[in-house]
């Protein structure tokens, strides 16, 4: 039995080679752009076809009438009446503006709370669980408290998409510090690096695919948040995702729910993208994949 | 100038192919101007249970050959043959799994092929003593010393049972009263079994003690410059006159070779 | 009542006539439709004058709107009788007064057809907006007048389920309930959609036809203060509801525009009638109609007995409207 | 300068000691059970008392009146007639029925589409940024859905705990897979360990700080997002948290409200310790932490 | 029998403290039943400028004791004084940062004192060369071969600029020819220096090569067995005559040593 380079034979050997694919721990050939930009779109389009195919019969089988449930065709067309208007624009805009400024907030208050709690020991006794305690609480617990310290503002809105997504990022960090090689504090130890110093050049830099995964997750709760938070303030010709959801739910308008649904689905891809981009410039410098896959 | 095969090789490659035969295998890490080339078209054959092993300067490739063996990484040009059934690695470092004692680690080897657990047990307990370090078996890896750890990943890989072993420097953390105390004990299992050997050292005694033929690789690239027949009666002892003989034989080749490339 | 003379308020706010700012809140909602028309028709801001500007905030539900007159946030909001309850009752009556009504009647039991009387009901499952608000006391004291038994945990011979309007649609269509006591437009909605039936209309429960379903609150800190402003809104509102009345068509096409705006989405035509025909626009809080459901919901068990004197402020609106020569409201 | 065992001078290598204390990296005397609990007790009990100070405080102040934001008298006093009522107790046990059962079912779908997406590539690229876009739907656009598939059940209220706080555990478990070390893998692999088994016995163990990351985010999801479920579907003589909350909301009682907060924390931190408790033993176990702290 | 200082090492010392002095240091890792003593009443002092070799069985205890020396871990008993100022250590891993690349995994030695970006560059870009590493600066960590990343912890400890080098095994994974070399250069270091090294190696010879001292530590739990001085003149040679009988004599009693412990 034998393994060529490129080729491979169905033997023993190449089975493992084959088991080794799956494991990502091969390098191979550099593919040309179409066939890698191809391999890219496959899975996707046909994951997409084929949820619309099965929607499709769901709504063909009529179990429920159309206004109980949409189906694809009336739904893309509300969303592609939607892409015409320049409210959609407006209010996708409005929603991410605060989204990107609650998140970027969030990501401040998390990475000192997570940076004070990891290292201080009796302040990570007296609040280190508190996190996850304030993580379980659901955004409507602060409206009041929103509303009472900032009024009906837009502040008000941040204040509870803080609360949302600091926690997890904080949470991500902690994670990170407490799973920090050892090894690798004592050869910044050694290296002079102390406290602050260590923290930035060895602790955090360790702690980075941790603190993205935790993120990744303070994303998903900001964005949450936010959702029930633009209901707080409706704020005058700010049209808002959140607010569209609201009430597309609120007069029972099930192909605008889809369709805000499908708009909020495709806005959590892209983020992801953008983190999966992150992620994958970290492993490969990191030495975690190798392939140029 | 490559030297055939020994009669020794010869005799027990007779009837049955190498359990291990590299033709013309090229390695290069990444592309293009950053691309480094590791390994330069080897071709190199391990017979059924022969010893072999591989010296060479730090860098030169020789990880690299044991893993393209182990199938673990794809050549970028030649082919690999491994008739030699199963094939059990030794890495340059322990890779112990950190979230198992000592015993299992050992046992985890003894797992894929389905031994029982109640034996699974007694036969890591067995290989511990074999490593010296019987009495660890609770133990878990960040507990050890740096040569502790190594012998763990030795009775690991021998505990595989398999028929080809592939070992990186196995010995390179080990006092040399520990490693002579596991020469034996390799060289033992070796004739036991009827494995077949292809083992990566930088201690040339080691070598000499150990194999059947001493295969020297080039600096970057790797390349073979020459494989030394060893054809000392066994057993040998690392410290005896005609070790000592043979193996500065081969340092001043392997000294050459290294001035040559300017390192 | 009003300690401070006028002239030193409009003095401070620099000559406008009262505060620099009035904060309005209301809902984006057909019996609020008072709050749209006059909105979308520039009247408080006419009334306010130039001194004066006018904020207004859409809220989704009252307990926004009641956080937001707690802290401060908004001066006077529209909403419903529940809120307006809870407010009063939490602050032992110093956080708002009721200064006006909005809206009467549009509230509706429908059901599924072949469900003809009382005795259809029983073990059927029937949807109120929540538990403990008129439209659920109200379906609990009607079939406890009627001699069905129910109870507030969703037991008894007919099943109350409390849950959002908007997921009453939908369970009415997939037949998970089989009726709900729903307020416009969801009443029109359920018939014109689902095929639902009237089984009782609200209206024929009360004396008079009428019961409140929108009015005007104040923080009284701000009534306090700003007496002025509290006139000018309560003109503009009055102004508002005439507006309704004189012109009904062109007045829903308004609010069904403001809707759009707020909401993203009119009502269909259908709906915005059929809802629109059966509310009746009116400046009387219907204050019987309110003491009245907290008495019943005292009944069924729903509410700690809660004393209303003082709830409302009538003071102003019958000022107003005696200026206009129109009759007196009661606040009885 | 010098070091003795178990005492200190001022000078620089015991400020390298004390440096690396933060750094937990010594190992420490271990000292006596009742100092140990009281080292564990004092900065919580002193955390609480400088919440309930500063609360007290702020209420005294006066800036909103107590029934805009009740006391911590007031809060308290709720709280404790609560307690004293059987129906709270059934409330706490049918939330927590609901919360465990969800995120138990969560634990398993995440596990299984986990290990699918993480292992296969096209499914990867098919779906994997899908889990993060799920993550940021709110629990209130599944509603309709739930019911429809549902109908007036607790399973609907289970499906939307599900889709709350699958995809985080899936996305813990996906993390973890892409930064085990390439080294035990192969490893793995070289002991004859493929596919399920290297799952089963390097890929998962390798993944469980990051897992156990995950669960933690995931649990805080199914939390949140039962907490807006229970008012999908209110079942006869059940009372529930979520439903608690909604009302104190909905009647403005501000003492309710904190008192309802207070439980949500309280069961939050709780849960948290129990996640600590794994994740030290997991730290232990790793070599992570040496120190009896 | 515990040798006096030696002359050398006497001269140094004088006037000034020894650079590092233990006293009666005892380590145990864990307690009780499953603790284990890893260093017993362990007293030794290198002097200022002087270089001193440790060797031991595997697990007797050497990395413990440096640990203990750089104030990564605290004694169970007994006085450790580190008067030498800055102490730079080199673990028996290469401790890399994987994140970095291999210069700027040395620029971080630099980092701490305040030295200039490009003043950090161009010394890591000279220590690479020292370590026979030039070229490999944007390199990360896991493109390297096992030796070489030794070297680039060598480097990197170099470039701290410490006054007492800790060393656990630093050529442990080197080909003969590349260790030579780093002997000459380490040796050449030490001397403009004038650092205090505290060097363990398993290697008896290159203990003899390197060192003032060679001191033996007996298996676990570790203790002082013997110190020897090594009054050869240097530059010495590995593999000259006089280094190989020493060692003998040494390798000799590390066997006694090792034997009477039964492993
Ligand atoms: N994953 C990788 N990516 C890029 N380059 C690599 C990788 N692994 C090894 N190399 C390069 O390939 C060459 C050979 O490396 P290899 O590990 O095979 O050497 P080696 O002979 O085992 O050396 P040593 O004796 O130091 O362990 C080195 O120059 C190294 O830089
Ligand atoms: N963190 C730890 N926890 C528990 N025991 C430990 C720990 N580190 C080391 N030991 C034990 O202490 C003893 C000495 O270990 P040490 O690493 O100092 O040995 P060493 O002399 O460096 O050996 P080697 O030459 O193999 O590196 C060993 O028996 C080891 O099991
Ligand atoms: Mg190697
Ligand atoms: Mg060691």
């Amino acid at each position: 039995m034998s393994v060529d380079a490129g080729t491979r034979s169905g033997d023993v050997h190449a089975r493992q080679l084959a088991g080794l694919d799956a494991l990502e721990l091969t390098t191979r050939q550099r593919r040309g752009l179409a066939s890698r930009i191809w391999s890219g779109i496959w899975p996707i389009a046909s994951a997409v076809a084929l949820v619309l195919v099965a929607w499709q019969l769901v709504v063909l089988a009529g179990w429920w009438p159309e206004y109980v449930f949409a189906g694809p065709v009336t739904t893309l067309g509300v969303l592609a009446e939607r892409l015409g208007e320049a409210e959609f624009y407006t209010a996708v805009t409005v929603t991410m503006r605060r989204a990107v400024a609650g998140f970027a907030l969030a990501i401040a208050v998390g990475l000192v709370v997570g940076a004070l709690v990891s290292r201080i020991r009796p302040l990570r006794r007296a609040v280190g669980s508190l996190i996850t305690g304030l993580q379980t609480m659901p955004s409507i617990a602060w409206f009041p408290l929103a509303i009472l310290l900032f009024g009906l503002t837009e502040s008000a809105i941040m204040f509870v998409v803080v609360l949302g997504a600091a926690p997890s990022i904080a949470n991500g960090l902690i994670a990170g510090v407490d799973y920090t090689p050892p090894i690798l504090l004592r050869a910044g130890h050694m290296l002079g690096l102390r406290r602050l110093r260590l923290y930035r050049h060895v602790i955090l830099p360790a702690s980075l695919p941790s603190f993205l995964a935790g993120l990744k997750q303070g994303w998903a709760f900001a964005w949450r948040s936010l959702m029930a938070g633009e209901l707080l303030v409706i704020i005058a010709n700010q049209p808002s995702l959140g607010e569209q959801l609201h009430f597309a739910r609120e007069l029972a308008d099930s192909p605008g729910l889809l369709a805000t649904m499908i708009v909020i689905l495709v806005i959590g891809i892209v983020v992801d993208l953008l983190f999966g981009a992150a992620d994958n410039a970290l492993r490969r410098r990191w030495g975690l994949r190798q392939a140029a896959d | 100038m490559t030297a055939p095969l020994t009669e020794q090789a010869a005799d027990r490659a007779e009837g049955r192919g190498p359990a291990v035969r590299l033709e013309a295998v090229s390695k290069m890490y990444g592309q293009g101007r950053t691309g480094l080339l590791a390994l330069d078209e080897v071709s190199l054959d391990v017979g059924a249970g022969e010893f072999v092993c591989l010296l060479g300067a730090s860098g030169c490739g020789k990880s690299t050959l044991l893993s393209l063996v182990a199938g673990l990484d794809r050549p970028t040009a030649g082919r690999i043959e491994a008739d030699g059934g199963r094939v059990a690695m030794m890495f340059q470092e322990p890779a112990l799994f950190p979230w198992l004692t000592v015993s299992a680690n050992i046992e985890m080897a003894l797992r894929a092929k389905g031994v029982t657990r109640a034996e699974r047990r007694a036969r890591a307990a067995e290989f511990l003593e074999t490593v010296h370090l019987g009495g660890f078996g609770a133990k878990r890896p960040h507990e050890l010393s740096g040569g502790m750890r190594q012998r763990v990943a030795l009775a690991r890989a021998l505990a595989q049972d398999a028929d080809v072993l592939l070992m990186d420097e196995p010995f390179g953390a080990l006092d040399a009263m520990t490693r002579d105390l596991l020469h034996d004990e390799l060289e033992r299992i070796w004739r036991e079994r009827n494995l077949s050997v292809l083992f990566v050292t930088h201690n040339v005694r080691e070598a000499v003690r150990l194999g059947d033929r001493v295969v020297l690789l080039s600096s970057r690239p790797g390349r073979v410059v020459e494989d030394f027949p060893v054809t000392l009666e066994r057993p040998r002892r690392t410290d005896s006159a005609e070790v000592a003989e043979q193996a500065g034989r081969i340092t001043d080749r392997l000294r050459e070779e290294v001035m040559r490339h300017g390192r | 009542g009003n300690a401070e003379p006028a002239g030193t308020t409009a003095a401070a706010a620099g000559g406008g006539g009262g505060p620099a700012e009035v904060r309005l809140g209301y809902f984006p909602n057909i019996t609020h439709a008072t709050a749209l028309v006059g909105v979308e028709k520039g009247l408080y801001a006419k009334h306010l004058g130039s001194g004066t500007a006018l904020k207004t905030s859409t809220f989704n539900a009252g307990p926004a709107a009641i956080e937001a007159v707690f802290s401060g946030a908004v001066d006077a909001t529209y909403i419903g009788p529940n809120p307006a309850i809870n407010a009063w009752a939490k602050s032992k009556g110093q956080a708002i007064k009721i200064v006006a009504g909005a809206a009467s009647g549009g509230v509706f039991l429908v059901v599924k057809p072949g469900i003809e009387s009382v005795e259809d009901l029983k073990g059927k499952k029937i949807a109120t907006p929540q538990l403990g608000n008129t439209q659920d006391v109200a379906l609990r004291h009607w079939l406890d007048s009627k001699g069905v038994k129910t109870d507030t945990k969703g037991g008894g011979e007919v099943s109350i389920v409390p849950q959002e309007n908007s997921q009453t649609i939908q369970t009415f269509a997939t037949g998970d309930i089989d009726g709900a006591w729903v307020p416009e437009p969801f009443a029109s909605r359920l018939i014109t959609e689902s095929g639902g039936k009237v089984l009782v209309d609200e209206r024929d429960l009360w004396p008079g036809k009428e019961f409140v379903i929108t009015h005007l609150i104040v923080r009284q800190e701000f009534a306090k203060e700003h007496p002025e402003a509290v006139r000018k809104l309560i003109e503009a509102h009055v102004e508002a509801n005439e507006l309704i009345a004189s012109d009904p068509a062109e007045a829903a096409e308004t609010a069904n525009a403001a809707l759009e705006k707020l909401a993203g989405k009119p009502l269909k035509p259908e709906v915005l009638d059929g809802a629109f025909k059966n509310i009746t626009f009116t400046n009387d809080p219907i204050a019987s109609s309110l003491v009245g459901s907290a008495d019943h919901a005292v009944k069924v068990g729903l509410l700690e007995p809660v004393d209303l004197t003082g709830i409302y402020d009538l003071k102003i609106l019958n000022e107003v409207l005696a200026a206009k020569g129109r009759p007196q409201i009661s606040d009885k």
